[in-house]
């Protein structure tokens, strides 16, 4: 069995060929520092420079409200870290959502043990937050709101816009994980009414351990990395240039192709969803019915467990994922299924396929099958789905 | 992270099913990872001539439940009964670290299905005295909290 | 003038060849996630665990006392506030030195704003830290020493080893800076007896952005990046495995070369010194005249600026650098050459020319050639000059 077929798209993307391409000539030749002042620094300055600039102007930014970190976890750290620290004197209350990635929720989880207080949002079976409540939980102790924009497991998309006004009315910072958003949905930060946002190019077919956190001019934040000038003295290190431009290359192809890379995913998701739904009983789809990531399905598929599910897929090629690829050494059921209100045991029987660019029909309909066949087995082995079915279904 | 034995294991598990009338019965389940194991035995002058398993669970579980049952198949209840978890991730020729409570998993589920035969048949058997039969099994094993803020 | 002659070796590295292939299918080919369980992510983890342990074992260390960051800066921070921060309750005082790389001053000073006290070592003429002095801070307070391994700027090589002792004889951590020494003196993190140190791939010919931080085992550290489980939960973000893989060969190829490296610039570098010295007047070298990274040659020029000697360099195609690539924006002499005593007058025309493994002997000359005219020419310029030579130089 050779055939391999990737559809775990939200844990990462292979790179694109332009990208690489636009990346080769920083490796060995244009390899200068940034801040050294001769030749091989200015040319190194200059595509820093040109890739700021460009992913700027993909999401309506200014060039100097781009910074760049080693990736979306870095700068999730930062934006919450670094705001909260830096208005520490004007509140210690901090709202962000029960469904936020981990680089946000350990992130406030260990600002609680700091003297800051945080308020995790429920949100609906869906997966969306709460506006009610996000607004009766501000009070004039309120420094930042944390809500991201697409989650990464469910693939639900919040209202940003609306959340942005609340908090802009209320005078609080509003911060959103945008990881999963680029590419993926049209993204415009003035437009939004956002503060903070921040992207990782590996997720849109950039390199790994390149991200951007933007920041909004006049925003108070302390510096995250200390040392060196780069990054107008908020991110100290040697920049990483070839990571950069491939980023800002990776950007500028999402948003170019943005239209043809939402209906090519978005048909190829839903011919996924249709023929899961359609094949296997005691199936549930995770996540807004409409107002999701295009590229991702989320399933519980109920009476069996997720990681034999998981293994017995790779094992015919398939590569999928339950819930978000960082957790994949915990035991522990997904917060986000969790928290759209799930048992346990249904939970544990979760699976995200996310598609790709480089996803076809043959991988959908290869994928569908084999779905079948797998849950089919493992249910035949489950003390749960026995109760169910009951004698029948015995060997 | 699993080697080819445990893959083995799981790809074609030994023993899959239930069996009709079986002289004991044993379910267990671990409240942490939520997973779920059920043994029969087919217990004839203290031997055990069949056993049957059903998993709810991951990867480690099913393979550490079919390995389990080739273990105790035609063993007496007494030798059954001293079935340890870390002689089955020994057999399987070793588990990770995060899956090593699986194992106790199968062990407890055949101590269960032993458990429930003894009561049945209104006996004790040497080594069960002590056995409650909690549907929860704690045992965790967690690689490295060492000095986690 | 078509003529480039880079020596700034210091500042940053071109990728060495074998560098970039080893890279290169971890892009897009086996480009997974390390922690997703599929074989995607496998091959991923498994080309980490790889580069992992030759880390390890090039430096001494164990598997998993390496921890990759994006960065030399980073592992800096990290190091720093990270011990400083989880060893709170047993003290608040740190000990480092005036010559350290800005990664670990400005966190010094960073910390200094939130309780901590931090002792600044004095150095001598050529830069070594005082070990009478270093004995004398040590206070029941004292929780970190950190005292880098060999200076970027003037090259000169601290003796770690007996810093180690004393820091280990009063239980006290001792971290040191390696980024300048690997790959220019041997390393065993054993043998030194230090409990942690930090590394960036971008200065021994890999990639740009990524680096590690050694932390001994049993060493109490806060975690770095919060978020996912990589790292063993000290360093949140999805591994850069092409970056990593590739500082891995760096290492290997420096370690495994590390003789005829050595062996190849202090060669070129002895010849550029001498060449200056006998061709120039008035002219310092700075550093100890033995004990320092044998690429590196840092000389003042008296009665001229550095700025404007440097740019002259470029003019002529010889990229060069006044102290740190990363301070070149700054107008402030280098707080290196001020702390071994020179005047601000002095230190202002200060040179550093730093050789590696790309540079010839004709590079060299033509540098000596170029560097005789042009301290010439700018100091026929310059009225301090005026003053030493009297009227012969009036134009
Ligand atoms: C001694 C020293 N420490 C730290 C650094 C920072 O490394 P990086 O540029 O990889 O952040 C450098 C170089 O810039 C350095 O020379
Ligand atoms: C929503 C979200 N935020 C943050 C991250 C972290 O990004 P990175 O892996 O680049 O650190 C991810 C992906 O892992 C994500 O999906
Ligand atoms: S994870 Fe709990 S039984 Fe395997
Ligand atoms: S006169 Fe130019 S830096 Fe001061």
């Amino acid at each position: 069995m050779n055939r391999k077929v990737y559809l775990d798209y939200s844990a990462t993307t292979p790179m694109k060929k332009e990208v690489l391409e636009e990346m080769m000539p920083y490796f060995s030749e244009k390899f200068g520092n940034a801040s050294s002042i001769h030749s091989f620094g200015r040319e190194a300055k200059k595509a820093l420079d040109i890739a700021r600039d460009k992913i700027a102007k993909a999401i309506g930014a200014d060039f100097k409200e781009i910074f760049f970190t080693s990736g979306g976890s870095e700068a999730d750290n930062w934006a919450i870290k670094g705001v909260a620290f830096a208005n520490r004197d004007k509140g210690n209350h901090i709202i962000t959502s029960k469904i936020e990635h981990h680089a946000v929720l350990h992130v406030c989880e260990y600002l609680e043990k700091h003297g800051f207080e945080v308020t995790y949002l429920d949100v609906d079976e869906y997966g969306v937050v709460d506006l009610e409540q996000l607004k009766n939980s501000i009070t004039d102790k309120t420094i930042l709101i944390s809500i991201m924009f697409v989650n990464n497991e469910i693939g639900t998309i919040q209202p940003i816009k609306e959340i942005a006004k609340i908090a802009k009315e209320r005078g609080v910072y509003f911060h959103t994980d945008a990881v999963q958003a680029l590419g993926n949905v049209p993204i415009d930060v003035n437009d939004l009414g956002v503060d903070l946002m921040n992207f990782s190019a590996h997720k849109i077919y950039g390199p790994k351990g390149v991200g951007a956190l933007y920041i909004r001019k006049g925003v108070k934040i302390h510096p995250h990395i200390h040392g060196g000038a780069q990054e107008r003295k908020k991110r100290a290190g040697t920049e990483n240039i070839p990571g950069i431009v491939g980023f800002a290359k990776a950007v500028e192809l999402a948003v170019e192709n943005l239209d043809s890379h939402i209906e090519h995913v978005r048909k190829l998701r839903d011919r996924l969803i249709d023929g899961v739904l359609k094949n296997i009983d005691y199936v549930r789809l995770n996540g807004h019915p409409e107002n999701r990531h295009p590229g991702n399905a989320n399933f519980c598929f109920e009476f069996i467990e997720g990681e034999s599910l998981l293994l017995s897929l790779d094992m015919v090629g398939i590569a999928g994922s339950s819930g978000s690829a960082c957790t994949s050494g915990s035991l522990d059921p997904s917060h986000v299924l969790m928290a759209i209100g799930l048992s346990h045991e249904i939970a544990h029987g979760s699976l995200r396929l996310t598609v790709g660019d480089f996803t076809t029909e043959e991988d959908i309909d290869y994928t569908i099958q084999q779905l079948v066949k797998i849950v089919d087995r493992l249910r035949q082995m489950s003390p749960l789905y026995e109760k169910v079915k009951g004698g029948q279904n015995n060997v | 992270m699993y080697n080819e034995k445990v893959m083995d294991h799981f790809m074609n598990p030994r023993n899959v099913g239930e069996i009709e009338n079986a002289d004991g019965v044993g379910q267990v389940g671990n409240v942490k990872c939520g997973d779920i194991m059920k043994m029969y035995l087919k217990i004839e002058d203290g031997v055990i001539v069949d056993v049957k398993f059903k998993t709810f669970g991951c990867g480690s579980a099913i393979a550490t439940s079919s390995i389990a049952t080739e273990m105790i198949k035609g063993k007496t209840v007494e030798e059954a009964v001293k079935l340890t978890n870390k002689a089955v991730v020994e057999a399987l020729e070793g588990l990770p670290a995060q899956k090593v409570h699986c194992s106790v998993l199968a062990e407890q589920a055949v101590k269960a299905a032993l458990y429930d035969y003894a009561q049945k048949n209104n006996i004790t058997i040497k080594g069960l005295e002590d056995f409650k039969p909690v549907e929860d099994v704690h045992e965790h094993h967690d690689e490295d909290d060492e000095d986690e803020e």
